[in-house]
């Protein structure tokens, strides 16, 4: 085990993989120098061929991504702030997403796109958006979300070598997060959540950043004598369904935590599986705690209000409870 | 740049192909034989044949909703594309893609492609492709005058001309998107124009000259493979049939230009005018064109005879084909 | 009371409009010939300035929609197929959904999108899909989905009155649908679910195109001794909750039928909101009737297969009801 | 064109208060009094003056991230920009758009913009707005080098040129997108040549002479309030400070730039050059600057005061302002 940052883990699994396969490249805007860290010296490296700086360019950029990958390069494309990919969404949801089912199965597509989501202070609502649920209603794309360092390698490393379009929402305030990444090849499977933390009195699923939240939050009702189990479905699409509801079964209650908006909110999609195939399982409501339906406010104080952190995922266990 | 006779015999034999096949097409969609809507290129035959006979196999191409003759030039097999329009199994996509999204990629077609301007990212990073594989593969994407006003194509040409990717933009201009005449629409006459805001070359050829043509994109491929970066070629041509085949279920009894301009561009018909050239220059005499003509139309009808032979998929295929 | 089909009731919503206010005028492709039909007509009658067909350029002409109704007009914006929605998210998801709430509550942005959406027979992916769904995560925006003439007319009146981004999405196999439309002024709130068929064992919550399948399914069952209320959000932001969760109030049993694909649909929105508020008026699971997680595929038999429809409808209801 | 002294000396004023006003933000951002990331213009004064001394108060304009000197050019408000940077409600958004984000619908501001281009389709839409009422307002939209690469420029220009709206678009090159040099991304070396593809003027000026950059947009703007149409003006200037104030937490000790290329364009400071320029004309003296730069410094003061007097938002106000 080594102890590293979420972004120096990234940061690894890139290099292993631009490593083992010539044919991997890493094109975004500013991937040189590297905005959020994670490429940095990489351009030094694997040279200009591999690691380029693209124009300002969503449509151009993704959609060369996409023809690269079909054309039988395997590129890592990223999109700075997850809600750039509204620049880009043809070419992500009616291109990269359809391209191999309306071929019928020719087209093999090995993009992995990567992004930062969510809201970190004041970068206001276009560049503190929890965009993946825009895509939950896509067919043909997968969607990881790591929530620490040995995800964020180990699911970084299976987009790569995934062969169909994968991608991975990083949260803009997890780049510093410390964690323990085994050492040597590390492989998180796409379709596998994660019990992060078990528990007996009640499930609480969450997502990218809400993990840690949920996880803090969880160790401090442990002092009040309440077991929560959380759980970590690492990709929300495959999304390990049967961890999920075998969790329920055990606890009888569940909590699901998105820092989306909550209205159509990966939060929404998990609580309508649970009330779907997990009912009988169920002795409370399933509560979902999610961010507000505003734009994410620049205000501190109020962007404090709008996003869903530890006191909504507290009170929302309490609730449960009625602890 | 001469062309040899064979080269020119079999962009002949091409023109004759789409043709036949895209008539046949058209017939078989009012006869409803063909599931959803269809839409054809008839009157424009040249440009896709004299661009496609300027690749090789391992060259790709992006191509648009009115793409059979793209995939035709690019030597996409008859029977598997009819089969694909008819919505069966045999088809190249196994029915799951229809007209609009007939592809082969064992014979480098990434696809016809629903969304105007979306082949032109794709077709741009193929060509990065190429030059990641350390290749010398060119791509060539074609588009109308319409999709020559998305964003798609002003970040495509752009991205194409600073990493000097061997691509070849093809616009085939043939007056119209959809009802609306390019005109009234598109701020400059010629398409050819804007690659001037990229720095590369722009040209314009007349779309029904398939000999034109050819010498254009065989030009532009080379200097696409030699790496010097991509080219726009604007190929002026005319579409004869409606935007969509039945086009007045759709717009009623709109008109929305002369039968006069039509019947002109008939005159200027790029199959005729080819039998013309290759007749005063003694390269080739009507019974050859009655054989193409003859052999084609045999091809063609055993194309609808594979196609009808085709089964429907089973309903149990839907779940199929989503991921590798 | 009229007869007239889904179409003309649009184009009478559209004329009484643009007649009532003249700063209303009409913009998208080919809207002058009209593809769908709606707007024909209307270039002849309000002439060039205020029916204009656009360049095929999406982020341009819907972003001038949204710019021009910042400015103080009041644009109604065809999109011809929804799913070229994906060639302008940013301008719908990014701007006019936010800009409002970003500018402090300064911009008023009284634009009205129509577009078409849904599967209406060998279309294939690209023109068949359902999006609405992938606006419901996009706080700012409202929708509307009618699923008869009288709603059709009534929701988009109010929509172009309305002074917020109102996206109305026209399922395009209920063109011909005939229905009797009230004569005179006409409009229907948003935000007002309707119950088109009352009944007493079950809830069927059904979305656009699926009220009439779910009714026609209503119809059959009756014959069995079977009850079904039938009840129509009409809009999904807002969202009449009340009525709907009154419906489950009263018969305990509900499904939710949309036609888009499941994951990340409005029904798996729907379905959460019920398992949250309404958790304990439940005697079964809340079931969803949805398409298949697939891109809509060109074969008849497959996209039969694919799309959610009466069948669907009819199994999820004896599901419930043990019938 | 002649340009009257009260003009030119307003000219001079606003120069100074971006200056001023955005060298306070800056420090104010590093001391961390002010959340999030902010986008100054510092030594691109000229084109935001220039081009807003050409507007009058029923005129709108569209702006960027970076975009405080376009406001601040249109009239914009120091003392309410301030709160909003600091994100209180006494700021133009209340507290709910920062930097990024301010607007002044009454002065015809129609907002910052996070989304980099997207203030063009928004700034079309507003002349086309202004056609519809058959008022002569004129938008120009403010945008980047970088912005120039993006669909929504290409799609945009293309609009406003086929319906003659009356829109500016004025390009601000200071040679970097972020860390990127303009050169290694953009396919020519001068945005306006791209005019050409849309079949209107495009003019090059110098973006640090704030003479020049007025006559240019003066003559724009009547053009297309005559009903003319668009114009393309890029103005060639720098920033010398970062992307964003503190870039190097972002990018570490990376370098993307010499030292010496921004004391180089230190030397061309647009101030400097027109208090040269006035003087040289006799049109003011050192102490009219010297007042001048008093006067904005107490008004910048006032404005900082104004902000940390403004209380923040109450919570509940989240809620607020979504809908009409
Ligand atoms: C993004 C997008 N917008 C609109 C359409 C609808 N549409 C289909 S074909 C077409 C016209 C395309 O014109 P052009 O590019 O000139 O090609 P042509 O049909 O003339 O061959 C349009 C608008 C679409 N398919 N995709
Ligand atoms: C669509 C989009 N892509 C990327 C970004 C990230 N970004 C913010 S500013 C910027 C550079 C913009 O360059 P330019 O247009 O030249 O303006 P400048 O910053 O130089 O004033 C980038 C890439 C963004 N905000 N929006
Ligand atoms: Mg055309
Ligand atoms: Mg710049």
């Amino acid at each position: 085990m080594a102890l590293m940052t979420f972004i120096q883990a990234i940061q690894e699994a890139l290099i292993e993989e631009m490593e083992r396969d010539p044919l991997t490249f890493l094109m975004g805007e500013d991937v040189v120098l590297a905005v959020f860290g994670a490429t940095r010296g990489l351009y030094e490296r694997f040279g200009p061929m591999r690691v380029r700086n693209t124009p300002i360019s969503e449509i151009g950029f993704v959609g060369a991504a996409v023809g690269a990958a079909m054309a039988g390069a395997r590129p890592i494309c990223e999109v700075e702030f997850a809600s750039f990919f509204y620049c880009a969404f043809d070419q992500v949801c009616n291109q990269a997403a359809k391209l191999r089912y309306m071929s019928g199965g020719q087209a093999k597509i090995p993009v992995t796109f990567r992004a930062v989501y969510g809201s970190a202070g004041s970068a206001a609502a276009q560049h503190s958006e929890t965009v993946y649920s825009q895509f939950l209603n896509v067919p043909g794309l997968k969607l990881a979300v790591p929530s620490d360092p040995a995800d964020a390698k180990g699911l970084l490393k299976s987009a790569i070598r995934d062969d169909n379009p994968v991608i991975v929402f990083e949260h803009v305030g997890l780049g510093g997060l410390r964690g323990e990444v085994p050492e040597g090849e590390h492989l998180v499977a796409l379709g596998q959540a994660a019990i992060k933390r078990p528990g007996t009195d009640i499930t609480a699923i969450a997502i990218g950043a809400m993990v840690s939240r949920t996880l803090a939050v969880a160790e401090k009702l442990a002092a009040d004598g309440i077991s929560v189990e959380v759980v970590d479905p690492r990709t929300l699409m495959p999304l390990d369904e049967e961890t999920l509801l075998a969790s329920v079964a055990k606890t009888s209650r569940v909590i699901v935590a998105d820092e989306a908006h909550l209205r159509g909110s990966a939060a929404s999609e998990i609580a309508a599986i649970i009330a779907e195939k997990g009912f009988d399982l169920l002795d409370a409501p399933v509560k979902r705690v999610a961010s507000l339906d505003v734009p994410v406010p620049f205000s501190p104080v109020l962007e404090q209000r709008a996003v869903a952190r530890e006191a909504a995922i507290e009170s929302a266990i309490r609730e449960l409870l009625g602890a | 740049m001469e062309i040899e006779r064979d080269k020119l015999l079999a962009m002949y034999r091409t023109m004759r192909r789409i043709r036949c096949f895209e008539e046949r097409v058209r017939d078989l969609s009012i006869a409803n034989e063909i599931p959803g809507f269809v839409h054809v290129s008839i009157g424009e035959e040249a440009s896709a044949t004299g661009v496609g006979a300027a690749l090789r196999l391992t060259d790709r191409i992006t191509s648009t909703h009115r793409g059979h003759g793209h995939l035709i030039a690019k030597g996409g097999r008859l029977d598997r594309m009819m089969a694909e329009i008819f919505g069966r199994r045999g088809g190249y996509c196994k029915g799951k893609g229809g007209s609009m999204h007939i592809a082969d990629f064992a014979l480098g077609i990434l696809g016809a492609n629903g969304i105007v301007g979306a082949g032109l990212p794709i077709a741009t990073g193929s060509a990065l492709a190429a030059v990641i594989q350390g290749r010398d593969d060119v791509t060539v994407s074609f588009f109308g005058d319409g999709a020559a006003n998305e964003g798609a194509f002003h970040e495509s040409l752009n991205l194409a001309a600073i990493w000097k990717l061997p691509v070849v933009f093809a616009c085939e201009n043939n007056g119209f998107g959809e009802f609306t005449p390019a005109q009234t629409v598109t701020s400059v006459a010629d398409i050819a124009v804007r690659a001037q805001a990229y720095g590369i070359p722009g040209q314009i050829v007349d779309g029904n000259d398939v000999v034109a043509v050819h010498q254009a994109a065989a030009e532009a491929v080379a200097r696409a493979r030699r790496g010097e970066g991509p080219t726009l070629i604007e190929c002026k041509t005319y579409r004869w049939e409606g935007h969509v085949v039945g086009e007045h279920a759709m717009i009623g009894t709109g008109q929305y230009r002369e039968r006069a301009e039509i019947e002109q561009w008939r005159a200027r018909c790029p199959i005729a005018r080819m039998e013309k050239w290759l007749t005063e220059r003694g390269l080739a005499t009507a019974d050859v064109f009655e054989a193409v003509a003859g052999e084609v139309r045999a091809e063609v009808e055993a194309a609808v005879e594979f196609a009808r032979a085709s089964e429907s998929p089973d309903p149990k295929e839907v779940a199929e084909d989503l991921f590798v």
